[in-house]
């Protein structure tokens, strides 16, 4: 197995959650990060003290999946979340070497 | 004019006052965190703007002798009469102490429709126009001996010459014009972007109990404190005429400020059961939302009405007022436009609710009390005037607005959120997680530049 | 009544109402972020149904006369006679205004002890009827020339014909009577899960520091409010009877309500210091949340001394209160009942040292000052018969409650977090997290379906 | 005293009381989310302690003779002389509950500067004892008949013996005295840890509106409560003399009056634009935070002006002082100390602006209408006084603790957040976070041990 | 080494913890996660208005542990953290090639 | 490609950030979470009742790599990140199979 993990912008969380759905995903875990990157965040203003805020909240999302499905499902994610300016985020994958499903104790594929 | 009845309208014009804070909890609990900030300074813009032109201007146009025909029951009086102030009596100002916190509320109130998407300098030109344009005139005519008014020559006068129009604190000047304001704003303005699509939901629901308890707290000033001696038409205090403090008038003043109390707080709590038995019956649930809703709701209804009703008519009018309110909020939802904090929903209905109530359940000539319909047919002509004068007006500034400044701020920015795009601000750094105390300064934003104090 | 007077018994009665959503906020800071809606609706939901109930049959069994025997010392009043009002004084409204706001906060004080864990209708049920049974009689009793006044054939007067007891704003009708009904409730509904190993800390203490800011602040109307013109017993404006505003009136009025002012204020801070010495000794380190009790309990125990000491002993008083308080909400724990959030432990325990303190430290006959046992022991009585009351009377209404409708909600739900449960709502949506201030709307909360509006 | 001027004074007395809670969520605000408790026990601290001092011998040193000297024109009462407010008369209690609400915030307000960093056992020790040495001693100068009232040997009659200094409600005594207390400690104190390089950013900017809007309803209290019946010098009430409610009275009071509350609001309003002008123009966008800055600058700058100038005149105040305020806090980061909330900047800034400002723009010789320079020469003299006084004795204090009992905590617990190290508190557990709204109690808190209560 | 990750219910972090700890492990890291999966999440009303909350919040929990130790932690974790309901959550293993102590620098099993 | 995530201590941050950007790091995905470990978290007082608070905050970066510049990133971090202290945190390293830029769609090394 795989775990894919993704990092996109907040705003295409509902289209990337749809897509995933739609090819068949039912599980994944979501996390609200920051992003340091290209992408630059803001500057704010405090009675005339100016902050800059380094960094940009992003949604990370982490998916175990089969070794079959891993690269469909990057292509997915590239593809529901890209808004082709800066910061659209990254996708990587890493290998698995057992998953369990707590409830049952089913043990890979079967706990997916 | 007595010195106790003076002591409570002080007290009364300071609650006044503390309301559009409240309206600022009361909303800015209402909208998303990005937003909140934007929407607490619409209400703050609001008291500092509408302050500078109602001594400028706002108070000749309201009190003044009317500015056009034979000075009697006309539509606003002369801007220039009673300019900044100059040579009023002294016993004149705590009457503009007092009304001049309507004035800020009633702009205030209309902020709520257009939440999350104004230009913040559109906002701060729409209101100093709108007050003089819509709320000095109607001020005029209900309270200021003009058209509204029970003057001879008054609109209603035309129908029946022996009734008088009621809204003792604020019905139609208030309620029914902040209300019809907003519904003109939302249909020139437009939905926030997403509206009916994503999720809206209030992003601290304690704020918002906040302001309907702060709300609430106000509303005895803005009621109560609008208590009139009967000598004078006209405001308390407004003529500065002085009241002997005679066993008469004491008893006048307990018996019908105490009234006005009572009345306020049974159709304030009937109008929060209303709201909550809708909630349960519709959705399983009575909610915190709902609560707080009912209490403004209540308040709004009862504005009109509070001087001419019983306890128990508060009771029923307030129960009436906050059923309707419950399900007039879910109808933007069918008709698609986006009302955003419910400002006509609440404030239009209720309002309309309490200024024609009075013709059903005024003690005196109501029609469940054996009066005729004289004064129901009054109560709905004013109502009417009222939607119609604050519409029209504020449909011409809007589009003014509209094709000049503009009026909606760029979607990506409302995305990125108001607050930051109008303000530069984020309302909230909880530095650390809850659950993990040693908080240091939040490590996500850096590098502090101070040239901009330098500028 | 004093156009003075009474400007001052209407912003007491306002500040009073204030009380409970300042109450509501006390609470609700308290705690978990799961439960503050459901906290602050049980604050609200008093306001609401206390109000109905006041206006119906409140006020009638509270000020009316007798409902048996001779209409002297009874019990609490006909609950018919003055019905929805009907009938009474116009001059009594302003005193029905101040009276509803005492049964209002004293239901809803109870609400802290079962935290987390009440099905919101049986609350809503029970609130009604326990003033009914509690509240109204221990009013009437007290203020309404009843059992426990200075009336004759009243307790006092069948151990010491010449000692009236005293409780100048509600020692024993409202915190005794509470914090006795708080203990009947934790006893008879058990314990929050996990209580005494899960960690139920407060999630918002600024809000709770807000509360107890609004309560302090409210609190003058509660006890400088409650001056009663030596004329007449009972309540003020009460028979809507008129003083002459003679330099007499006025000298009375200005000195006994800047006394009570000032001790009001003293008590309050002397106990906030009492409560935080006592941590600092204990636990090394004086709390915010010991400050906000410690204002609560000093409040408690001046309110029915507030008349009768000097500040230097309101001073004392206060510090003892304080001290106590802080050392007995520790008591659950060894005792293992949760009142979560100490109703017992401050309105009880701060009560009793209030009116009984009042026999020690009374400037007219208290035990220090040369008075007799009399006062004391007279206190004594009075402090106990409320406990006794409140104590059976609860119990009563829990249990039927209990065998019923049932009090608690599902285990499950109330891991779940009970405002979800109760009322479909979460307090708060910080949509993005601290320092990312591009807040999107909450990405974890999806597709707004609103059939629930056209239902 | 009359009983309508009582009930205002008591109602006066109250807010100024709320004002000090609403200054612990302005403060509060903006500070870091690990500081808030602290920064809010500072006020509440104070007001527990000042109390105390000022029932024991505050009033006396404040009101009562002069403690050296023909007891004419001095620098402070005896402290002795009406020790614990023995043997005062009656009718003085309600000026000593409007008095000593003053001193609580003044010392309160000072606060702000030394956010964060400083030990609260210092503080509490700090707090009486710089009360006693500098703001008993200037209200006693300035309203105590003293060396800087209009009393014959007082400075002011040194240079022209006909013209009396004007502080109407404390720009001397408050905001002078507080404003230069605050810039002696940070210069004595030091600054934060990562001051200038760290973000330090308000976590709460909505608890600072919040501030701002119970401040500005507060002030009403302060400002228009100060009202002096022309009769008596000195404190409203203070004397416990009787007025006889005559029109003359009453039509003085009610023109007075109402002219301060108009006036307060007049510059609090123009402050606040004045404040988001700038901002617009140097940085771009308008802040909340501007705003809420803005109200406080106006309200200081008027506190001492607003019974001498017009409502005109008062917006222009206002304008220049907000504008003034928003320029000077930039200055801390030139300058390089860290005066972590701008109490300097808003509250010593506008102070002048104020008490200095009534020399141009007071109606009745202002220069601007045709004055000598004679009361602006005057009001420097005094503005330059209560600062001389002020930085002396504070200085003084604050060297004496750092040496003794010392200020800072260690730089680690300053890293840590004070309000653990301090207080053994967090703020807020919102266990679980937005959006996720089934929240079980944090998981990331565990073991509840109660030993402690037990100890 | 294996990195340990599991995703269980909030209410069940003191269990696993306590169990953990009775096995040894000394170190861990946590984190606030939302979950989606079989397990739905709920529906909140405002004014009317229905929203439906997707995701459902979990407890993620990531441990650095030898080989040796990763089959015993993950049984500990499954047994710890079961409920039997849906929603009980996941424990997947991935490969770890270096760790780090940063305090003393410290490497691999000597790291942990 | 290496996956290298570390725990370091919050006000740490900036100096790990900046020791990064200078050897060339663009990109990385922060969060913050809690610590369980040597380290004890604190205990608060709530009238009377005491609460330990098991774990402490932390800050978690997520840094795809090169193979190649895996090593010196990790040292790096260890660096800025020591202050000596109990606590300091982990750094571990896992191999990354795949990543990809959602902007534009870049695999592996390009997508960093
Ligand atoms: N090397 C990296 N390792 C982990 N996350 C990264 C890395 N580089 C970028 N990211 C994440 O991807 C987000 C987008 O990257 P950024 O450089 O801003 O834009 P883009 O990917 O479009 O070039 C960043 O905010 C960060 O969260
Ligand atoms: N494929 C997956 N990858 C990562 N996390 C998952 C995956 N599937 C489920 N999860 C996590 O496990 C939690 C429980 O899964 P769920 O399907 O709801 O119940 P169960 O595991 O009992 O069948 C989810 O909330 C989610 O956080
Ligand atoms: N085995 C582990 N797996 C994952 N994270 C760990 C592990 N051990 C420690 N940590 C993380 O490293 C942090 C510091 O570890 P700790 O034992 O407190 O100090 P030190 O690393 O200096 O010995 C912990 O708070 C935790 O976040």
């Amino acid at each position: 197995m795989k775990l894919v993990t993704a990092v996109i912008k907040p705003h295409k969380w509902e289209e990337v959650r749809e897509a995933l759905e739609t090819f068949g995903v039912t599980g994944m875990t979501v996390s609200e990060v920051s992003g340091y990157g290209r992408q630059k965040g803001h500057t704010e203003v405090y009675r005339g003290a100016e902050y800059d805020v380094a960094l940009v909240p992003k949604i990370r999302i982490e998916i175990v999946v089969d070794d079959a499905d891993a690269d469909d499902i990057v292509g997915i994610i590239v593809k529901s979340a890209q808004t082709g300016r800066i910061g659209d985020g990254k996708v990587w994958v890493v290998p698995v070497e057992a998953a369990v499903r707590v409830r049952t104790g089913d043990r890979d594929e079967a706990a997916l | 004019m007595d010195t106790g009845h003076a002591a409570w309208v002080l007290t009364s014009a300071s609650l006044v006052l503390l309301m559009t804070p409240g309206l600022a909890f009361f909303y800015g609990g209402m909208t998303r965190s990005k937003s909140v900030l934007n929407m607490m300074m619409m209400s703050f813009g609001a008291m500092g703007i509408v302050t500078v032109v109602y001594i400028l201007w706002g108070w000749s146009m309201s009190y003044g002798t009317d500015a056009f025909g034979d000075g009697k029951a006309g539509l606003f009086g002369n801007p220039f009469e009673l300019f900044g102030l100059t040579g009023i009596d002294a016993g004149a100002y705590i009457g503009v102490a007092f009304q001049l916190t309507f004035a800020i509320i009633t702009a205030a109130l209309i902020s709520g429709a257009i939440a999350d998407r104004v230009k913040f300098s559109t906002w701060m030109v729409f209101v100093p126009i709108w007050v003089t344009l819509s709320y000095f005139p109607l001020a005029h005519m209900v309270w200021g001996g003009g058209f509204l008014s029970g003057a001879d020559g008054a609109l209603a006068t035309w129908f029946f010459d022996d009734v008088v129009p009621v809204d003792y604190a604020g019905g139609t000047v208030v309620h029914i014009n902040a209300g019809m304001a907003a519904l003109v704003l939302v249909l020139v303005i437009g939905a926030r972007r997403g509206f009916g699509k994503d999720v809206m939901r209030p992003h601290n629901l304690p704020f918002t109990m906040l302001g309907a308890g702060l709300l609430w707290f106000g509303w005895y000033g803005f009621n109560v404190g609008s208590f009139v001696p009967a000598a004078t038409p006209g405001v308390a205090g407004e003529s500065g005429a002085f009241y002997e403090n005679s066993v008469q008038f004491a008893t006048n003043f307990v018996g019908e400020t105490g009234l006005v109390w009572v009345n306020t707080t049974a159709a304030t709590a009937a109008a929060m059961l209303g709201w909550l038995v809708v909630e349960k019956i519709r959705d399983g649930k009575g909610t915190s939302l709902g609560a707080a809703s009912g209490v403004v709701a209540g308040l709004v209804a009862i504005t009109p009405a509070c001087g001419s009703l019983s306890p128990v008519g508060s009771l029923a009018l307030g129960a009436v007022a906050g059923a309707i309110a419950a399900l007039a909020v879910g109808l933007k939802y069918r008709l698609g436009y986006d009302d955003s904090l419910d400002v006509v929903g609440v404030h239009l209905v209720a309002g309309l609710v309490g200024t024609v109530g009075i013709g059903f359940l005024a003690t005196s000539d109501g029609l469940f009390y054996g009066g005729g319909v004289g004064q129901l047919a009054v109560q709905v002509v004013i109502a009417l005037f009222a939607m119609l004068w604050s519409g029209v007006l504020t449909l011409v500034l809007a589009l003014a607005l509209k094709y000049t400044m503009g009026w909606r701020i760029a979607d990506e920015d409302e995305v990125e959120g108001i607050d930051f795009v109008e303000h530069g601000e984020t309302a909230y750094d909880f530095a650390s997680r809850s659950g993990a105390p040693r908080g240091p300064a939040s490590p996500l934003a850096t590098s502090v530049k101070t040239e901009g104090a330098n500028a």
